[in-house]
């Protein structure tokens, strides 16, 4: 298969490997936030730049719309049935991480589609960063109406001690989302000049930048595995079901709005992804009782390296399935 | 060389302003804060903050006397409560400009 | 806020993991890991490990009980005459979280 | 206007806006420290390169004679003023800051002369390396000059307990200079056949890697404006104006040397930018007694934005006036 | 096992060398320099060195005899009275390799 | 001489001045870990991209085979020799360290040949791969052997209490020796598709980032120098004859195979190289007793800096004067 032979994907491999295998290979921490800081400017400059290009169409306005919603209210399925096992505030948190996005899993089917020379539109990496947010603060409302009214006096529970400024800039300041955010208004602003003097260092090296990044994600990836071993087959399964029958939901979108093959697979990789950087940074501070350590391994551990090792492709194939019948 | 307390902190790195806004509010004479690498706790492992602070801690270093003790324990032990971390107390003494 | 004994651990980076077991096979509530820029000792100057771990150092914080402390110094004790590094004991008031 | 929509401008605002709303994106230090260190050397690298490709001209000697002078000389005039106001030990440093210049800002003009396609020399760089450190002994020769003879009988204050090699060595092997002008010499000693070799590297990512560098610039430029509250509004305006004044001498300096529009900008930018970098650095040891969160929040968070947001288009605009009237 | 006093100092980097070289004058036994990401004093707040060292500071480790003490603080004072920073000094219990 | 006037030996040689000069300029470690994670990964990719052009052929077996003998067996001469002189673990972790490789060095080698315009083949960088190891397990066996049946009842020392496992896992499972292997496969299993897709990061600018790396190792090996102070005459002279001796070997047998003068070269470089990276980590566990400040200095401030500057030229000339007889 050939996604599974392309240099990203086998580096994150060779990363598991190292650190099945105990070797002392580290990423030091400034490198790889170095790296995630490069490729969110490189695909935030890159979607603005096509955005500039293409311009605001109906099309692209309908599938932010779209994607904002999705991000807003998908999380009140999976709490609904996270709550069957889990506590209030993890479930709240779980359904948060898999209401948002999972930048690198995007950026990952993106160098998909440019190996398959599969067109995609620059709104989609629109539709990636407004998505970010919304999850993060329907995860928290969730996880406060539950308690609301509860005999608890603890200030920060409930709806009623909500600080609404603070949630917002905690769900929406992330440094991950101000970078993503504004690059890719940098990228439309500056449009075809702008991208002519950052290309060489924000396209071509790309896909290598990519390799270096997803090497250390394979070895913090299976570092992380060890703390779902308390987290039992519900949640594991979890992490996959729950991410395909939302990516499936993606590709129905793009399958009704009628969008190009490229454009509905990156929206089924948005909705079926988890974030393990953004909304876990959020977290901490929103809902502090929630449990990093099975959030953040579920996503991760689990989820991502589904996506692009089976996702990405899986989604491939049914889209070219369906696209032979349109909807009528 | 005067008699002080000396305090360490360890604590999530995104509650990392709340604890030194108490330490503000007392009016500590400075501080000291150093990056953690790796850790673990009642919560399990930490991770040296690759991908995002979620999972790192941060070390605060701060001196106080012992009249300011009582009201910096109080302050920080709910951070502590709600938040995890730690806070070491021990005697010192130390040696400034002044 | 109860008594315990203050550990500090300073080790080469290669020997840190057998240093952690030891404190995990005691049962020791938790740690805290930072690593050391630069030092010196008896095996002459330390790197901050620009190239390899060969050369640079780690330093552990962790806490014990008075009666911990036998078994703990016993255990870490023959690390520090095969590998070298150092071990540092004082006394502490610890608040954590329950 | 155009500069201000160059993307490594906007950047440096996406980082003053991230610090303003209290995101918590940051650039970790080893990754900033990588920046300027690659910045240093391409600038270094190419100036060379140039260098041995136009040979030491006079025109050339002459202005990196005039460049050292003006670093040895403008702290006088500064000094004089800022006495007014400041500690001796103060006004000392920030006169040795605005002697000596911004390399930063010298780069971000150099991007603004490629973007505009207006030629300008090697020997600038030349320049702008024989700059640093004078006015680092200058402002350290004025602050113990004012002691001198004083009762104080401290060993290190006065202008007899001087120890020059130290200060030599204080203000003139900082690691920045040290890059620079090692590059510089390594670009000149290799010329073509070097240049090819490290092009790739130190050329065609050139503006990106800017782009990320401005961003750190804004982060921590919007942090340390908070140091000014207690600086008045003396030492802000001389931030400005004094910067202005010494552009401007840059700016007449050109126009009598006849020199191209590109060089008389860059000269002129050199005058009026101000050191954060090398001559902080010097004057912790050479000059312990002045208070680094003075002179270095004013050059980083008052002269820098200003240089490279009204600065460089203001230059090219007067530059573009003057030279319709050639000095006769 | 045996008493040392535990030296901590707080410095600006530029002026680490001239504390490293008192320690060895004193001959001390050994040091331990860590990085110091952020803090604060009577000189204002502290950046983690970003653009230069001229405003970061580093955390050193070290132990002496109760003995060689005076010695040490008498030579450390004057440089804390020149470039800030401090100086903690406590009781611990030193194992090393022998 | 050209290669002393390449860009990346002057870099090596600015960081060793900067160091005499004592300048503050420092490389921070973890852009030094990022630089040569870089420069591994590129080897690696590159060898087996050529790899997967060129297929296995008989020669490229047997040169392998061969330099995995040469890592084994060599260490067996060097440790006679240093036994002369130093203690057992010393001289048995000296006899590693030559045993093996100096990837720095080798990818020093291959810049001067891509200079030179000179070819070379991708099973060299497979050969580098396979001798970082085998030398590693000689000097431990080696160190063991000598003291087994010894009264000494220390459970590590001697062959027997040897724990094979955890020898061979720190022997071969080195940070290091992982991203070069797995590089190299990925780079042989992706072929022309993935070398497409990564070459903008891993080819291109490789030569401008050696020239950072060096700079950093002129600045580290300067600092070493130092360490060497105790080591005396007789290991100092052992860094460059020793290495002389092991170079011409490999020459010889270069030539005996009638392998192409690059290869050639990079092979008396593998042969005549010291690591002091892979092995000395791995050394602190598997013979902690060898003293480290003997045998990184003596790699690193001696070996390394000769080869560079002195032993690649010297080999390519040699090569070239013998390649004039061919073998009968
Ligand atoms: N006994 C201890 N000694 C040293 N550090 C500790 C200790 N317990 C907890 N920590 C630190 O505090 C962090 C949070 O602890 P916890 O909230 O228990 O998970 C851990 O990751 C450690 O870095
Ligand atoms: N007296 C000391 N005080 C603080 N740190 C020390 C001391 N002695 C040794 N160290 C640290 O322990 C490391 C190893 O020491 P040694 O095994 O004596 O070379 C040194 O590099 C220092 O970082
Ligand atoms: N009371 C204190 N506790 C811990 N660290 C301190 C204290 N006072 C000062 N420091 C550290 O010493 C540095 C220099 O202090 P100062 O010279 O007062 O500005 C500060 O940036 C802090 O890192
Ligand atoms: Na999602
Ligand atoms: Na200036
Ligand atoms: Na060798």
């Amino acid at each position: 298969m050939d996604l599974l032979l392309s240099p990203p994907i086998l580096f994150f491999f060779l990363g598991v490997l190292a650190t099945m295998v105990k070797s002392d290979l580290e990423v030091p921490k400034p490198v790889a936030r170095l790296l995630s800081l490069y490729l969110l400017m490189a695909i935030g400059l890159y979607g603005g730049y096509k955005l500039s290009a293409s311009g605001l169409t109906g099309e692209a306005l309908a599938v932010m719309g779209i994607a904002i919603l999705a991000s807003a209210l998908m999380p009140l399925g999976t709490y609904a049935v996270l709550r069957l096992r889990l506590s209030n505030d993890d479930a709240a948190a779980i359904a948060a991480a898999f209401g948002s996005i999972s930048a690198v899993t995007f950026i990952t089917a993106v160098a998909f589609l440019q190996e398959a020379d599969i067109p995609y539109s620059g709104y989609l990496v629109a539709s990636m960063a407004l998505m970010e947010s919304p999850a993060i603060i329907s995860g928290v409302l969730l996880a406060r109406l539950a308690v609301s009214g509860s005999a608890k006096g603890e200030e920060r529970s409930g709806i009623a001690g909500l600080d609404w400024r603070e949630l917002g800039r905690e769900s929406m300041l992330n440094g991950a989302v101000i970078v993503l955010v504004g690059s890719m208004v940098i990228g439309y602003a500056t449009g075809e000049k702008g991208w002519a003097a950052v290309e060489p260092l924000m396209y071509d090296p790309f896909k290598g930048v990519l390799c270096l990044f997803l090497l250390d994600m394979g070895l913090i990836a299976a570092k992380r595995l060890g703390d779902l071993r308390r987290a039992g087959v519900f949640l594991i399964s979890f992490g996959i079901v729950g991410a395909v029958v939302q990516g499936l939901i993606g590709v129905g979108v793009g399958w009704l709005l009628g969008l190009s093959h490229g454009d509905t697979l990156l929206l089924a990789i948005l909705f079926g992804s988890a974030s393990y950087i953004a909304v876990p940074a959020a977290l901490r501070l929103a809902l502090p009782a929630a449990n990093p350590s099975l959030y953040i391994p579920l996503a991760l551990a689990i989820t991502f390296p589904f996506n692009i090792i089976v996702g990405i492709p899986m989604y491939h194939a049914i889209i070219r399935a369906i696209s032979a019948t349109p909807p009528t | 060389m005067r008699d002080v307390k000396r305090i360490e902190i360890v604590i999530d790195k995104p509650h990392e302003p709340a604890v030194l806004d108490v330490l503000r509010d007392l009016g500590l004479p400075g501080v000291t804060v150093m990056d953690v690498a790796t850790g673990y706790g009642d919560r399990g492992a930490r991770d040296g903050g690759e991908l995002s602070d979620a999972m790192s801690n941060r070390y605060l270093l701060t001196t106080c006397t012992a009249d300011q003790l009582p009201a910096l324990t109080e302050a920080i032990e709910p951070l502590l409560h709600k938040y995890g971390g730690l806070c070491l107390i021990s005697d010192a003494q130390l040696i400034r400009n002044a």
